[in-house]
């Protein structure tokens, strides 16, 4: 086990990935030489040499290319600069690589991996801080996943490139950093599809992903010593649903505190509602609660604006109390 | 001239009469799809009719053990030639079970299939032109010598998709013949409101790739031009762009009504230059086609047509059930 | 009064709207000569020549183009032939029409309208079938407006083109012919943002939106037969949602039978159920129900899987007697 | 040469010292930024170091009054000569309520006011390009002579939306610029891994327009061949592609190390050639300006920049409940 951060594990993801498997290979721009904005990919250029491919600055050729490129039967893992710069590969992205498999009668897969770093707090302002899943969260065939810590960034990068389908891999901006801990160095995978328990609880129930799991997380230590027991899951996958974890995590307290820091209206947590809405309805105390970033196009520049934007642990710590409290 | 047109082009007569078969079993199929389709027997069709000879000239100039096609709703001629049956075409536009491409699920004229190296494609246009260079690029990468050729219309040209795979692939010398069939019309959209340009090839030095424009009318014209970019690619010189250009014949599709945007008497001039007639005339004309054997042979694509149909129509559908399999590897 | 049918009605909506205001001009695929491919636009190349545009095979063009045109001070129509084959405008429709006003302080704005045929039951398959809502009810900015009646198509797309915010509208291509109805020959305009109760009743409710309605109303009414007295909801415009009009509806009976033809997971449907759950989960009898197409990536050619996937009149009638009886 | 080059363009004397004080402005505006960056005081800086010369003879050949401008990031010299003020630039880049682009809301270098006729952009590159033809085709349809100047990266160019923009305007004949500022990266990616081309002027043929690539260093060549396009586009002769070579002096932004990517040799040579050396040389060579005037303009700039600088640092933000406003109409 070493300690490292969030960015350190996807960068050990990819690598180990690489050696393991001449057909992985990365695209993107400024993946190469530079090891891309963020540095997700430094040094595999020096190692891989070409299998660490620059391309041209057009993100519908990077996807689609992809998607040829895994058609064929390599495995590729495509590099989008920014998530809020995928816009111009959806087409490729819904219409292609998540409908191949369905409408060639299982002939040809896609087994394309598309990384993008996603959210805001670090003055990105409107199209450096959005976070996409919401997009994409209604395309089946895509699946969509988001780590919450640098053990999982690790285990579930390498599965999404070993995945059969294509899969959205959506990173924290903010958490590259932020977020350290134990990764082994040895080689594993964890499941796409599952979510995770990060900690039982009593009194209230938080469903989130991403880096909110984290600020649920110093919310939930806090509020402990106050007398409030938080059971916390991590949806880890927002695309298909863990239905099953988020039925067992809701009845577990009844009372349930959904958490994204994308916009509310129509995001992943709507869906998370849903499902409760269907299946659990009757073993609620209270009503299921939402907090998201309010409903504006994306997080402004300026300081005081990016904060009233932000979802922030103190956010859900109010959010776990009043509910508590109901 | 001493030496015909094909043999010099390195064709012997044989090659010839088998293109010109796979032109006359297209037209002949399309003519039937029509049929079934007025007849109330399949929802839709999409036509190749006035595309025959240049796709068979380009289909001809692949190898059929080794390159891909990645191609587009227009491309019956051309899947027909590179490995897709009468029955594959049939059993597609019934939507059966047995369609090769799809079971069914998608619209005729959306052609796929691993064994024969014909890559899935969806309705949105040009889509297909970056997975021809993804193709291109995973060979490059494996040290193989295939190409791709992808094709698409002139009004698709305009999309986005074009224009970011062939950047790519000039940017990157992949062996990617890029294939424009131009017929003049984008459903009702004349060429001249579609495009600025002379020629489609006219934007293949902006990709840094060699362009050209031929008679799509010419399947040999066709055949050579495919040729030449085939050898680059092989060779690792990278794309080509090729125009093909030729005339729609028909409506856009059985949805279409042509007689809101084009005049008939445009229609009936561009049938006389049609590449079945002129081909027809070439072979006649170097005594490689008799007209009784003419006769035999457009008596046995019948039949053959006729048994695709039966066949097809008996066929059945897909279990309704079905419908929820394959969206993920199971 | 005439009769008309949803697509008529359409066709009078944008003749009406362009003699009334010269700002107001169409482009899109072939709707000057042609008409449009559902003959939307026929007639009015005729009547107002250049104002109807044939633009070039490029849909982020013509969604861009429509907003540089819209900021200038014009009030574009933009035509995307088929719901699916916006998805190369995505971009332009989330990265620009959607947040323009915002991040220009107010100093911009884009009154584009943006019409597409949607949905299926037409032997369309794959690509000529989809509904697109989902993929843009995550985006403030955006408003989403989808008629289920003639006498709606028509005052819905005035008060779209009159809006000053951009308004993708979605016009379901069955209901085209399908739907007939009284259309006033006189101008009208119908609210954006605010359902329409259809229908009073007392044993359930049911909350939809397009051609659906239609359905849910010859459910409804078969049903009556049997004493089920159905509640029935239009949403008319699904982003943003009229949380007050949902509330009550469910409120009305306390079982609510939620009907989209769109896949069910990440559906406007939803957030629909994800209000209900804040807002009234003490008020039900039942659980929340959602009826949708299965979650496959779109419905296939062959009538009988295609059959499998749609939404029908019997489908929607089963759900209300089930929930009827709970 | 008998006249200079300057008088022989039409331009008076009064004209060049007026774009020379722009690019020293520009300059010096831009290096005061990478000091607050340094300091901690502001976040982010985007430059335009190396791209004055072209920005402002664009600028130049553009009638203030009345055309219109689609800038991206790097155009802060272009912006400023069409009239934003060195306070403007401070107040959006200090995030303050102040700024006229975006009142804070957007990273600084999305330039946006309506008075000014400078187009609202964002940052995915290139989604301006088709908003400068569709002001362009609003202008036609209302009658008016203006022209539309929209301009990106050579990396850019490579987006789809750059195509689809440029046949639109190609096919409607529209008064449209597109200037491309070749810097020769696209952040660490230089231009031959991005373009398969000579000259991204190679691409104006695909759309029937005209082409030309200029010296971007050469402010008075770049202001001949953009009023060229102005003229054509007045007379609604369609649009024009541009291409202005030049260099990036600075790395891509305050987030990029550039060290990473090129040799520190190739920046020191491309200095050499920077347009504000070469155009004070031309200028001091055709005796308009001297060492004193020199030094007069850049201390009346920096006190200008000192004072920008206070108002900025001491202005408001926004309030922090203003975040939900204007999403939609009120
Ligand atoms: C992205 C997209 N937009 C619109 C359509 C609808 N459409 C189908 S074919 C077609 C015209 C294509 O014209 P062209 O490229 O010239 O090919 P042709 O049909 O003439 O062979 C259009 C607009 C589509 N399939 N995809
Ligand atoms: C659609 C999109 N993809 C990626 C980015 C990230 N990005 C910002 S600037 C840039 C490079 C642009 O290079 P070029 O067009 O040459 O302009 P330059 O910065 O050199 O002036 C990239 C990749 C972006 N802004 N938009
Ligand atoms: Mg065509
Ligand atoms: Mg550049």
């Amino acid at each position: 086990m070493a300690m490292m951060n969030y960015l350190g594990a996807i960068n050990l993801a990819l690598k180990e990935e690489m050696e393991r498997d001449e057909k992985v290979f990365i695209l993107g721009e400024d993946v190469g030489k530079r090891g891309g904005v963020f540095l997700a990919t430094e040094g595999l250029y020096e190692q891989f040499g070409d299998r660490v491919l620059d391309t041209p600055l057009s993100e519908s050729a990077i996807a689609g290319v992809g998607i040829g490129a895994a058609m064929y039967g390599m495995r590729p893992v495509a590099e989008m600069q920014f998530a809020d710069f995928m816009l111009p590969a959806v087409n490729q992205i819904v219409s292609e690589a998540a409908k191949i498999r369905y409408r060639s009668n299982n002939d040809f897969h896609v087994p394309l991996t598309v990384r993008a770093p996603y959210g805001g707090g670090v003055h990105g302002a409107l199209y450096h801080s959005q976070s996409m899943e919401a997009m994409f969260n209604s395309i089946p065939g895509l699946k969509i996943v988001i780590p919450s810590s640098p053990y999982d960034a690790k285990g579930l990068l390498k599965a999404a490139i070993r995945d059969e389908d294509p899969v959205l891999f959506f990173e924290h901006k903010r958490a590259y950093r932020l977020l350290k801990g134990e990764v082994p160095e040895e080689d594993y995978t964890l499941p796409i599809g599952k979510a995770a328990l990060k900690q039982e609880g009593e009194d209230v129930t938080v469903i989130t992903y991403g880096l909110s799991v984290h600020f649920a997380e110093q919310a939930a230590k806090e509020l402990e010593e106050t007398g409030i027991s938080t059971h916390i899951l991590d949806l880890r996958t927002v695309y298909p649903m863990d239905r099953d974890a988020i039925v067992d995590a809701a009845k577990k307290t009844g009372k349930v505190l959904l958490v994204t820091d994308d916009n509310k209206e129509g995001s992943v947590m709507s869906e998370v509602a849903a499902i409760i809405a269907e299946e659990c309805l009757f073993d609620l105390d209270a009503p299921v609660e939402r907090l998201a970033a309010p409903d504006v196009p994306a997080m402004p520049y300026a300081s005081p604006l990016e904060k009233q934007f932000l979802v922030t642990k103190d956010k859900i710590q109010s959010a776990i109390q009043e509910l508590a409290e109901f | 001239m001493s030496a015909s047109k094909h043999a010099q082009l390195g064709l012997s007569d044989t090659d010839v009469l088998y293109m010109y078969e796979s032109m006359i079993r297209a037209r002949k199929v399309d003519e039937r799809l029509w049929l079934l389709n007025r007849a109330g027997k399949i929802p839709f069709v999409i036509s190749c009719q006035g595309h025959e000879g240049m796709q068979v000239g380009a289909a001809m100039a692949l190898d059929g053990k080794k390159d891909y096609l990645l191609p587009y709703y227009r491309d019956m001629a051309m899947v027909m030639h590179f490995g897709m049956t009468t029955e594959n075409i049939l059993m597609a536009n019934f939507a059966k079970a047995e369609d090769i491409s799809s079971g069914g699920r998608q619209m005729p004229g959306h052609y796929g299939s691993k064994a024969l190296r014909i890559v899935t494609g969806s309705s949105p246009v040009t889509t297909q032109v970056p997975h021809a260079v993804g193709y291109a690029l995973a060979g490059k990468m494996e040290g193989k010598d295939f190409v791709c050729l992808t094709s698409f219309g002139e009004g698709s040209s305009n999309q986005g998709d074009f224009h970011e795979a062939a950047n790519f692939a000039g940017v990157h010398d992949l062996p990617v013949i890029f294939f424009c069939e131009n017929n003049k019309y984008a459903i009702s959209t004349p060429a001249d409101r579609q495009l600025a340009c002379e020629s489609i090839a006219d934007r293949a030095a902006g990709y840094g790739m060699d362009g050209v424009s031929v008679d799509g009318n010419d399947p040999l014209a066709v055949y050579e031009a495919v040729s030449r970019a085939v050898e680059r690619g092989r060779k690792g010189e990278g794309p080509t762009l090729i125009e093909a250009v030729s005339y729609r014949l028909t409506a856009h599709s059985s949805d279409d009504n042509e007689l809101t945007y084009r005049e008939a008497e445009e229609v009936k001039a561009a049938k006389e230059k049609d590449s079945i007639v002129t081909f027809t005339k070439y072979l006649k004309d170097a005594k490689l086609l008799t007209d009784e054997q003419e006769e035999t042979i457009h008596k046995q694509i019948q039949t053959e047509i006729d048994e695709a149909t039966d066949h097809a129509e008996q066929a059945a559908y897909a279990d309704a059930e079905s419908a929820m399999l394959h969206v993920y590897d199971q």
